[in-house]
């Protein structure tokens, strides 16, 4: 039975005021902590109950319902692999989906420590979700189209982006591809199916079934995959792109990265007390929560909604369960607003440690061969970055020429961008 | 009403072939000419699927091009551009229909951050060939909400054009250029002219028209486009350049021909790029100004252009520009004619600038 | 199993275009008639299999979920009452919810012929759904506070509107209310404690839970109902009302008349292929379903979700299925989208018809009463309108004074009005 | 940079007890003294509860009145702004916080179409007195979507006044007159000068100071109000007026300064109402005006601002109005500093001005 006022932060349940007249009877929600605090997930119902069935790709949704409030799983507890969802991938395909968190990994590190360096301006880690970009990635054809939010950076990985060129356009010089718009990780690749990122949370997530419906009006087979944070879930995009897909069947895989935090603020603020994957089953689209920490699942998962979209059953909402082990940003402290280490507390473990346990357990890896992984992609990000560097800092370039800014605000320049532009090169 | 030579740079098609055209029929013939030439035309919005448009401007193009090109959709316009949006990066045309200009407001953030933005954020790789219709402005009692011209918002936002056409000749080659244009384009149709040239209300002076009786209201048949950017002299004059768009262009016509000024009025077509040309040229001419539009005045897209004269044209003005616009209110149900700039309110503006001498 | 492009009206399926070349896949829904199609109405569900129990107010929303997708009713096709919804409402109650849907038509029947004389600018009627603003707005306090569309007039006359001032406000006359700014039926009453309606579709939805919030952060008890159509649901504004609603468990009645069109839009547009009560669950919001037409399961249904609201366990989704049976407005001929006489296959029949007829088995009520009864409320409605013409008419006035549009813009005109007034005032 | 007399009328709190204070703690000041006296006042936004803001402004409000008054919000800025009308209609008087002001078009319907008109299409009935404070302008290598300045927009839409502070003393005094204000007020906060005032990029011969050396730094400790509608005077002179408003009030002074013009410099502060009389005065007495912003250029509230001077002064010009501003291009993220007006332009526009004889 709710509880009126329940669950309140002590001290905030009463509502002083100057007339002290009112006492608040609003509920506000909490998370899984506050610094001091002693970590709780056990509000987020991580088991999986419910979801250890696997129906076929083109099912009614109710008979998906159950997946949307339980939790798909694959690898257990022990790292033991198994169910239904047990996915039938190549012994190279795993390994290859090792080496692609492992060297997202040390990409982010290796970015984030720039950056306190002031090389870049911004930057954005992924540590603790490179399964979900990584596995959904692979899981995908790369004739499919993506439009992810700014923490997917696995899927460049995966896709084969030139990480010069990433590091390039993360540092605005003369050969990035945005010619020094965009802030740092809002990365565009269009030879690789990859979208422009927006700086405005969610509004890629409504863009992904326009673009799905076009495919499906074109007859064409490709589908589209998107993703957006747990967090921005709230914005009205996500809405609509849900309304969307359903109405056109449109295929379509809408992702929602729950990772617990949105800056600041907890899951709950944008979940109304269920899941998110639940979200999806009042438009009509199945909806399936998974382990987002387990390779395994999140491929698995995702592969089931490629072939419902690819068959023309339209459109999927995965959640995927995860957890933000870095800061929002590099303009955050975590620990201002969460219990210090709480990630050491997160119950469904680390992607990388998950996945490459599993394969030693397979007897396909071994912890020297993870070591000699680690530092041969350290070594390359290395490498990667000192090329970067040669192409021009943010600080003192080479950039691309200034004039360039009034390049592609429309597609022939007007007469008054060339006299604005004419102004500015009269300054110089 | 006649069109000077400056309308001569048009890539008209100067065939026979024209009839009589309301602009609810331009639009519509546009929307046809369009989508016949190029499968990636597709028109969406709320009822313009099989109703056709609640002011009837998608008539017709369900039933020749069935529901999935003449998209209905749910009533969400953020949805709606968005959806748009996705469909432009993978290679279609849609042209939305906002249903009414006021309704616009949902769809702004897709607007602004995303359609007019992309091609910019993404160095040129991605972009999205949408046009936007919307029903604007007021004169038919529609209130608030049913009324509004927001055009003013979307021209201080880079990236999109934003086009307003006067006639039916104007509005099927404008909108047939901004849905072949590679950039979004914001088409406002005034709708107090969408069934005949209106010069305002009958206690003002004014009165509608039918498009039968206008010239502009004979329109080519086929694919033509007129290019985005050049205003149309609509009166060649000397005392006073008179710069409207959309309804008042008429309104300002007719109070131009009453008062017997001999006003130069230029019709501007396309307020983003402005054809600031034609209109230094007229000003430097007549050594006077008077803008108009429909819009609330402050901030309105009335304000650029004067401020735009007075930076072209300082040394060649003989008297302050004014600006004849909207009140700064809501658009009131009762008092739309108090609201509605009158020919009346014109001709005053036109008078007191020229009483400098 | 969804099929796709299934579902296609004939002739709109496969995609011509100049090329040829392409063949959509998209799927695009349909509805219930289009001119000439016999009406169907199989695809709405309207049966009461899941919602034939009635949980405590204070329920889980899992508890209630079937609610969602079933059909509450207590009269029967046979107009007999009974099951677990029927309230207990006194004979008094009941004969004036009767007598409250009888004016409304009558008011509806009148505006829309003067309207037709060009005497207002638009109407809106509500025909066919009357029993959900009666039964709605009788269920709840006056003190409690309502958000709601264009079509529930019959919240004002339940509320005591003085009929004559409803008239003055649709003629805008200088007794309006709203001063003459608004088109007709965009009410406003504050002493009613009834918001100002807005032309703006949905916005209204989630201002009601920000009231809500603000109730509830006082500490009152007061509760906010708000309602918004089918075809409404898709703004983003609903979502926002869900999940505010859904988040601080605000004590708001989200109420959605789904009467089958929007415009000339199918219901089918929004609701994505299932319920709207079901689009609640996602939000942890019960949900529930209920026959619009049928005033007693109304007025059950509303009861309920007041008493969760106000005893402070947060928000309840009603979706009401009826028919509009009028035109959307003045504006429209219905008849050029959906079959003639649609409304005559309409499976829930008529609200007043159904409770005239109750009261009438109950021998509360008879036939001669009832023909009294309209022939009473038709008079009293032309007396209130002529009375109302006193007042002024919108084309001769009297209206308030001109200058008054240039009043509560602000609620101090600042300098640039008083300069544009006085500008007017010289035109003049 | 000293303050005339023009700010006279402010119904200042002429206590001696002042502290030093950055815009940030201004702004937290004002909500700590709205807080304290008034119940009914709570501030709502994305991460602005336990958090504080992600620029601080919120800091301390939770602890102090709890999770109710200092209210983390779902990332919808619609539904905020919808839920804030509702609690305003309510009885409170909720101050949203956008976390930046480029996040402000989602929330744009419920502003425009609603939050504006409320009083108005209700007669006088109904109002919503909701504050929205937004983080505004560049200078933070925020890139196209953590640097807009979208005042000009709001400044168009009636039923809105639109503030923008440059100085910790006139921010927390114009936050507590837009908090205690029955009208919707949009409060723009440049975040350039959250920390210190700001006098253009280094390399353009401006930089950074701290707001504990200027005076405008020194901030009451306790509740004072500065009129909405009133500019202030920054520095008198005789050569030309100079209009700008935000961090732009900054590197104008500097210009000024190093330019050795004698120009006379208002802040605007409040830009709806605007205080059209003290920009008359001035710009009837100098002859000449330039207009300073950092939003782009086309339709931007500069526009208005030569509307109004050209109107009201037109017989005293001596010159064209010079705009200075943002370019019409997004904000890049690597040429911030050509894109952001600098001194040089600003001087190069005065000289323009005043070669002009
Ligand atoms: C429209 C909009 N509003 C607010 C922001 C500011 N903002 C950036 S990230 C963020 C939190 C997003 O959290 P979530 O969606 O959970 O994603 P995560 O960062 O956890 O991956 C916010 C509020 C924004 N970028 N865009
Ligand atoms: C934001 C917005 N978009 C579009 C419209 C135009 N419009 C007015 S009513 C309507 C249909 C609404 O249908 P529904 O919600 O089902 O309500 P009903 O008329 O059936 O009661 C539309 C599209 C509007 N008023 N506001
Ligand atoms: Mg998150
Ligand atoms: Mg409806």
């Amino acid at each position: 039975m709710p509880k009126t006022g329940g669950n309140q932060p002590a001290g905030a349940h009463s509502h002083p005021g100057a007339s002290g007249a009112w006492v608040s009877k609003l509920h506000v929600p909490t998370g899984s902590s506050r610094p001091g605090e002693v970590p709780d997930f056990s509000a987020l119902h991580l088991v999986s109950d419910g979801a250890l069935f696997r129906p076929e790709p083109d099912c009614e949704v109710r008979d998906a319902e159950p997946l949307a409030r339980g939790l798909v799983r694959v690898l257990d507890d022990e790292g033991v692999a198994g169910g239904p969802w047990l996915p039938e991938l190549s012994d190279e395909h795993l390994l290859q989906g090792l080496r692609h968190m492992v060297q997202v990994r040390a990409y982010d590190e290796r970015m984030f420590r720039m950056q306190r360096q002031g090389q870049l301006s911004f930057y954005i880690k992924s540590t603790g979700e490179e399964a979900v970009a990584v596995a959904q990635g692979m899981a995908l054809d790369s004739g499919d189209m993506l439009f992810p939010a700014y923490r997917q950076q696995g899927l460049l990985f995966v896709r084969g982006r030139d990480v010069v060129d990433m590091m390039c356009h993360c540092i605005s010089n003369a050969r990035d591809n945005c010619k020094g718009r965009q802030m740092p990780v809002f990365y565009t690749w269009k030879d690789g199916n990859f979208f422009s990122i927006s700086g405005n949370l969610a509004t890629q997530f409504s863009q992904a079934v326009g673009w799905a419906m076009a495919s499906a009006y074109k007859g064409e087979d490709h589908i589209a995959a998107t993703w957006v944070g747990d967090g921005s879930t709230a914005e009205a995009d996500v809405h609509n792109a849900m309304l969307f897909a359903a109405t056109y069947r449109a295929p379509v895989i809408l992702n929602i990265v729950n990772n617990q935090w949105a800056i600041s603020t907890p899951q709950s603020f944008a979940a109304g007390g269920t899941t998110f994957a639940a979200r999806a089953l009042g438009y009509n689209i199945p909806g399936i929560r998974v382990d987002g920490n387990d390779f395994l699942a999140v491929h698995a998962v995702t592969d089931w909604a490629v072939q419902r979209a690819r068959q023309g059953f339209g459109p999927t909402v995965i959640e995927l369960v995860t957890y933000r082990v870095a800061g929002h940003s590099t303009s955050d402290n975590p620990d201002a607003y969460r219990a210090h280490n709480e990630s050491d507390a997160w119950p469904l473990g680390d992607p990388v440690t998950r996945l490459k346990d599993y394969l030693i357990g397979r007897e396909l890896w071994s912890e020297p061969q993870q070591q000699a992984l680690e530092a041969e992609l350290k070594e390359a990000v290395s490498r990667d970055w000192k090329q970067a560097l040669s192409h021009g800092s943010l600080e003192d370039g080479p950039h691309w020429p200034v004039a360039t800014m009034f390049d592609d605000v429309f597609q022939h320049m007007p007469a008054h961008l060339l006299r604005q532009r004419q102004q500015l090169e009269e300054e110089e | 009403m006649s069109r000077s030579a400056s309308t001569a740079t048009e890539t008209e098609q100067r065939a026979a072939d024209r009839e009589t055209m309301s602009m609810v029929q331009a639009i519509n013939s546009a929307l046809h000419c369009t989508m016949a030439a190029d499968p990636a035309v597709l028109v969406m919005g709320e009822d313009v699927g099989f109703f056709g448009g609640v002011f009837r401007c998608t008539e017709g193009l369900y039933e020749k091009y069935g529901a999935h090109r003449a998209l209905d959709t749910p009533i969400t316009e953020g949805g709606i551009v968005a959806a748009a949006i996705g469909m432009g990066v993978n290679g279609l045309r849609p042209v939305v229909e906002m249903q009414f200009a006021d309704y616009i407001y949902p769809a702004i953030d897709q607007i602004i951050s995303e359609l007019a933005r992309l091609r910019h954020r993404s160095g040129g790789e991605f972009f999205a060939p949408v046009t936007i219709r919307a029903p604007c402005g007021g004169g038919i009692r529609g209130g608030q909400t049913h009324s509004q011209s927001p055009e003013g918002i979307f021209t201080h936002v880079c990236g999109l054009k934003t086009v307003m056409p006067s006639n039916p000749y104007d509005a099927k080659g404008l909108l047939i250029s901004a849905i072949e244009d590679d950039d979004p384009v914001m088409f406002f149709e005034p709708k107090r002219i969408y069934n005949g040239p209106f010069h305002g209300h009958d206690n003002n002076g004014g009165g509608s028209g039918s498009w039968n009786d206008h010239p502009l209201g004979q329109v080519p048949v086929g694919h033509y486009r007129i290019p985005l950017g050049k205003a149309a002299t609509i009166r060649a004059g000397r005392q006073v350049t008179v710069l409207a768009y959309g309804t008042m262009v008429h309104v300002a016509a007719e109070a131009i021909r009453t008062s017997g000024i001999d006003a130069e009025l230029l019709d501007l077509r396309s307020l983003l790029p402005l054809d600031i040309e034609a209109v230094a040229e007229s000003v430097q001419k007549t050594g006077r100004c008077v803008v108009i539009h429909e819009a609330t005045r402050t901030s309105g897209y009335g304000a650029e252009l004067v401020a735009e004269v007075q930076e072209t044209c300082f040394w060649h003005l003989r008297a302050p520009i004014e600006r004849v616009t909207g009140w700064d209110t809501p658009y009131p149900h009762a008092f739309e004619w108090e609201y509605f700039p009158s020919q009346r309110r014109i001709v005053d503006a036109l008078q007191r600038t020229l009483a400098y001498h």
